[in-house]
């Protein structure tokens, strides 16, 4: 059974049409890139997809019930620490033990830094906090909206490792971004060119 | 018809001022909200209209340059 | 019944339906405004009690049922464009509020002129006022939240949860403000209850009453077309219709 | 991975909800202060504008708090869901694989905790102040303990509605005030009762009534009102 299945779907903002005719399969093991200019709708195609965003949005579309959506908004309370933060997020699926919280913030490079209010970290570690929800989550769709930027090298690459073996043990990830594919033959592309109106 | 004369109407025995103004500021807003759409649509009616008669008059006037 | 449904929610076939009924509507409307008026202005005996400025009664109560009655279509085409996502739902809400909002003003309006030779003063807080008053702050919430939101389908979803949430409480409220009312009711201005009007005097309100329904679908209607042509402007069928005319 | 897995109980996913929002409004005293310092200069306010008359003042205190009440629970209820919108933890919200409904009260619920419930525990104190007679202290206590929770029910529908929109601040006083009537007359009546030694029962009844049907419908249209901020 596939975990995400869109037929015919059109994406229309207010009076303007953005895009129509998608047509997506994503099986377990798939990894598929949203590829396109800026402006062209990858973001509002993810969010269709994730099931977000629902006015304007005509065909079909189903997807596996759990599914974890990580969009440019990082989903952090300012005051709460990263392990309140983690602990208590809006969209947790498991129960996390604090043992998992930190020993996940700690493949991010983030020990030390779990009690102190994410506001005092910096851009870059905050993403890396929002990052640490896919260690924390048994959503077999990963569903990334520009999961790369703001990272630096060793984040791309813990990210990339952590895509590759969420692929291998039965998942599939849905990523939008502007760079070049990163996967090789892993990965297929959408062109959202070809249903632009 | 319950009044002798017109003036009668006018007076209302002392309401006709109440009366009257509350009729009045009854109707206006009531032909005002008629009118307003009426309005609205021939306006964009006739938008519709021009912009078709230069999207027709556009390949005749190549053709005679 | 369900075809007709089902083809109200065309654009074009109702455009054309609208156009027919709108042609019979406008005359009808006019006419039985102008008879209601004129015989409740000059045939209809007055008040033994209120002299001539009863008369007032007689666009007062039927903008005030109306402007009642129009909240609920509102909120009726709210919950068709919630449950079925039928567009043409979003226009009759987005065309219903403002005219709603208009009767409730000439309610209060007009209410306010009679105040002035009943009870002397131009505004009491009486139980009927109060409540059209707290109505028009409800359709002034639903217009100014459609215009506040710049997507306009998310708009007119945004509007019928406010409105069915107002539906919901418009009972609540009418019945707690009688109540309030009743409790603080000064004996001096009790207002005497219609249920004793004359047959003579009746008549006259419910033609009136008639009409102001008719003038509601009619401005509503009228609205709507205009909302129509801007909306469908690149349309094909609006193209050919108005190459036909 | 299956496609059926073991997820929180629903019990589960709304505590963590409240949790996480009752420990942000702890992180931030000033916003919790807030509300409380508005009713108290407003109450400060009253005698200057209508005169120190302790007569006058306590025959129109049950009145005058209620209204600041209801004031103060606009003010902050305005901004209900705004952080929610602005750092992503709406759209979070929207995809978990609960009720939206559900985890949405558990937010209104801390909420209303911090600052409704702070508010009626509070009131007391100012109506002392406004020469309110004893008797009708508790009732002003329990009036606004139900009452807070329909202010707040209602004022989360009007943050809803108007997360998305910017300045929708002055929008949101003008949706909500006019569903927030019933319960001000309400509360009023029961407190005026109950200082004039009638029966304050009834009216707190009603209130609760008020509140039980809050409880049972408000969520929905909450969460309605969520998702069409989302698509905005």
């Amino acid at each position: 059974m596939p975990l995400l299945t869109a037929q015919d779907v059109a994406i229309e903002r207010g009076e303007r049409r953005l895009l129509s005719g998608v047509d997506l399969t994503v099986e377990a093991g798939d990894i598929w890139q949203l590829v396109g200019a800026n402006g062209v709708g990858k973001t509002s195609l993810l969010r269709a997809l994730a099931g977000l965003a629902q006015l304007g949005v005509s065909g079909q579309i189903a997807h596996a019930q759990t599914r974890l959506y990580l969009g440019h908004a990082p989903a952090l309370k300012k005051n709460l620490s990263a392990l309140d933060n983690l602990r208590c997020h809006p969209a947790s699926d498991i129960l996390a033990s604090d043992d998992m919280i930190f020993s996940a913030l700690a493949s991010l490079n983030l020990a030390g830094y779990e009690e102190r209010p994410v506001g005092s970290l910096s851009a870059g570690q905050q993403r890396r906090v929002a990052l640490t929800r896919l260690l924390l989550s048994q959503a077999p769709l990963w569903l990334l909206d520009e999961p790369f930027t703001a990272l630096d090298v060793s984040g791309c690459e813990w990210l990339d490792t952590q895509i590759r073996s969420h692929v291998s043990s039965g998942g599939a990830v849905v990523y939008t971004s502007h760079q070049p594919s990163r996967f090789g033959s892993l990965q297929q592309d959408v062109d959202l060119v070809r249903y632009v109106c | 018809m319950y009044f002798d004369s017109l003036s009668a109407v006018w007076h209302m025995d002392g309401h006709g001022f109440y009366v009257w103004l509350s009729y009045a500021l009854t109707f206006l807003p009531v032909a005002i909200m008629l009118w307003l759409p009426i309005r609205r649509q021939r306006q964009h009616w006739q938008w519709i209209v021009a912009e078709q008669r230069r999207a027709n008059s556009r390949p005749a006037d190549a053709q005679s340059e | 019944m369900w075809t007709f449904i089902h083809k109200m929610g065309s654009p074009p076939w109702f455009f054309r339906f609208s156009g027919v009924v709108v042609q019979w509507l406008l005359p009808i409307t006019i006419g039985l405004l102008l008879v209601g008026a004129a015989w409740g202005l000059l045939v209809a005996p007055p008040d033994f009690r209120q002299g001539n400025s009863y008369r007032i009664i007689y666009i007062h109560v039927p903008a005030a049922v109306v402007a009642l009655a129009g909240y609920y279509v509102m909120a009726f085409a709210g919950a068709v464009s919630l449950i079925w996502r039928i567009k043409m739902a979003d226009v009759t809400m987005r065309a219903a509020a403002p005219v709603g909002a208009v009767l409730t003003a000439v309610a209060l309006i007009t209410g306010a002129i009679w105040g002035k030779p009943t009870w002397g003063t131009w505004w009491v807080w009486d139980a009927r006022i109060t409540s059209m008053l707290i109505l028009l702050f409800l359709y002034l919430g639903v217009v100014a939240l459609f215009e506040a939101y710049e997507n306009k389908t998310a708009a007119a979803r945004a509007c019928a949860v406010l409105s069915l949430v107002g539906t919901v409480n418009i009972p609540i409220i009418y019945k707690s403000v009688d109540w309030w009312y009743s409790l603080h009711q000064p004996a001096s201005i009790k207002f005497t209850g219609e249920s004793a009007i004359d047959s003579s005097m009746l008549y006259p309100l419910l033609l009136m009453i008639a009409a102001f329904y008719c003038l509601f679908a009619l401005t509503v209607l009228l609205n709507m077309r205009a909302e129509l042509v801007w909306n469908h402007r690149e349309a094909n069928w609006l193209q050919q219709l108005v190459r036909k005319v | 991975m299956s496609a059926d897995i073991p997820l929180l109980s629903l019990r589960e996913a709304f505590s963590r909800q409240f949790r996480r929002h009752f420990k942000a409004l702890m992180g931030s005293p000033a916003d919790m202060a807030n509300p409380l310092l508005f009713f108290f200069m407003v109450v400060t306010l009253f005698p200057l504008g209508l005169g120190p008359d302790p007569e006058r003042l306590s025959a129109m205190a049950p009145g005058l708090l209620w209204v600041v009440a209801l004031l103060s629970s606009l003010m902050v209820s305005s901004k209900l869901f705004g952080s929610d919108y602005e750092d992503g933890s709406l759209e979070q919200l929207a995809i978990a694989p609960y009720p939206l409904s559900i985890l949405v009260m558990g937010e209104v619920a801390a909420h209303w905790l911090a600052t409704g419930f702070l508010l009626a525990a509070v009131s007391p104190l100012f109506g002392i102040m406004l020469g309110l007679p004893a008797a009708g202290l508790g009732v002003l206590f329990y009036s606004l303990v139900l009452g807070t929770i329909c202010l707040t029910l209602i004022g989360a529908i009007g943050s809803a509605l108007t997360v998305s929109i910017r300045r929708g601040g002055l929008l949101m006083s003008l949706l909500i005030i006019p569903l927030n009537v019933p319960v001000l007359i309400f509360g009023t009546t029961a407190v005026s009762e109950a200082v004039i030694g009638g029966n304050p029962q009834t009216w707190l009844t009603l209130l609760g009534g008020l509140a039980m049907g809050s409880l049972a419908l408000v969520p929905l249209a909450i969460s309605a009102a969520l998702r069409v901020s989302l698509d905005n």
